[in-house]
């Protein structure tokens, strides 16, 4: 079962890959996924909600569906919440498998999703203190819809 | 009915949820919506556009035939930009 | 220009990562792969050869490709040679980018391009005192060949 | 020119490099593999299968129509296997 938080705390990605290859030794290959926030168009920050509860449950039926689709040893996901300042770390997706393949994979499916998928919402604020919520992308859409069709898995390590 | 409102949706209406008991012939999402939209100017702006409205019952996304009942979690939201 | 590294030592992922984003406000995704030993079928250990010089130039070589397809705002390769037991790692590749699909294809691209392209061989050790080199795998000439084609990138964050 | 073998084709041959003066005809890689795989059994089983050797002159990926020349710097291996 993958391992899911939603947090306000920053997270460590040389912790959280270690964590996951920790006394193994049939893992061939690890993929991962940080998303920052970025300084846009004089954005001072993000500010990100969600929905205690569901968003958990959301990731975790997310992250079943990735580790029914492929091999995965270990898979991690952790979002956070709050106030985030440009530079700052959002989200972290991170799989393991026996395959090269599969790790990369599932590593992007994971992060289309979240983006389509999981109950958050960020607001932006700017240095002139102007707000406003972001508004979905149909791009988003798209990536997320590509992992609709099953795609044969690649035989390689 | 435990009615939650999150971003946008709850700024519109001012609250971050509310319980409420609507007549029984609201037992539908959309129906609800349409019980909801007329309570306040806050909930009529917040439902003024339905399409940009998304729904879930009991913490699963639903589509607006689904049925709902007293004793139900339900959740409006503007469609989700997290990642 | 890529930061490229041959050496015996182990990396740290999360150190090489915060190096990439380091006071910077412009990167909205950060893509890793790490390839790690697995003790498949009794193996004792990979040693890892490779062509001093060449082997260098060739990654250098690789990195520039992607960063002229991908609009990168750094990229790290780290490849380890010498004798590597089971759960070490081996090679990690990193990228960084404002778009989060500019992220990860790049990274998928340049660890099949390592494969198929980057001379360095593997010598497998077994418990029982066999020892054999690795062969090339179709499949991963394969999964580098879908590269060939020039890919429309997909223009989301 | 400066031979460098790597991998089994260095084990088979016996060793890392060697520094060769073949004859003036010796121009392509095509005709330098048949001329080193006369030189000794080693090198004859190292090149017994053409199909499994690739080839580098100075750093770069070659072909066995590639000229070479005295002062070049020439690499033979198996296929690549890193990452």
């Amino acid at each position: 079962m993958a391992t899911v938080r939603v947090q306000q705390a920053p997270f460590d990605l040389g912790a959280e890959a270690a964590l996951l290859a920790a006394g193994r030794t049939d893992i061939g290959g690890m993929a991962s996924f940080v998303g920052l926030c970025r300084a846009d168009d004089g954005l001072a920050a993000l500010t990100l909600e969600h929905y205690p509860g569901m968003t958990e449950r959301a990731i975790q039926a997310i992250a079943a569906q990735a580790e029914a689709r492929w091999p995965l040893t270990g898979c991690t996901v952790i979002h956070r919440v709050g106030r985030l300042p440009p530079g700052e770390q959002i989200v972290l997706v991170l799989t393991a498998s026996s395959h090269r393949a599969a790790a990369l994979e599932s590593c992007a499916f994971l992060i289309d999703w979240l983006k389509t998928r999981a109950p958050f919402w960020k607001r932006e604020e700017f240095a002139d203190g102007r707000e406003r919520w972001v508004e979905a992308k149909a791009e988003d859409d798209a990536a997320a819809s590509r992992w609709d069709a099953p795609a044969p898995l690649r035989d390689d390590h | 009915m435990n009615i939650l409102y999150f971003a946008w949706v709850r700024q519109k209406i001012g609250r971050a949820g509310e319980e409420v008991s609507p007549p029984p012939e609201v037992t539908t999402v959309a129906a609800l919506v349409d019980w909801l939209a007329a309570q306040s100017p806050g909930h009529a702006d917040a439902f003024a556009n339905r399409r940009t409205i998304r729904c879930a019952v009991n913490q699963e996304f639903a589509t607006p035939d689904q049925v709902v009942k007293p004793g139900d979690e339900i959740a409006f939201f503007p469609p989700v930009t997290g990642g």
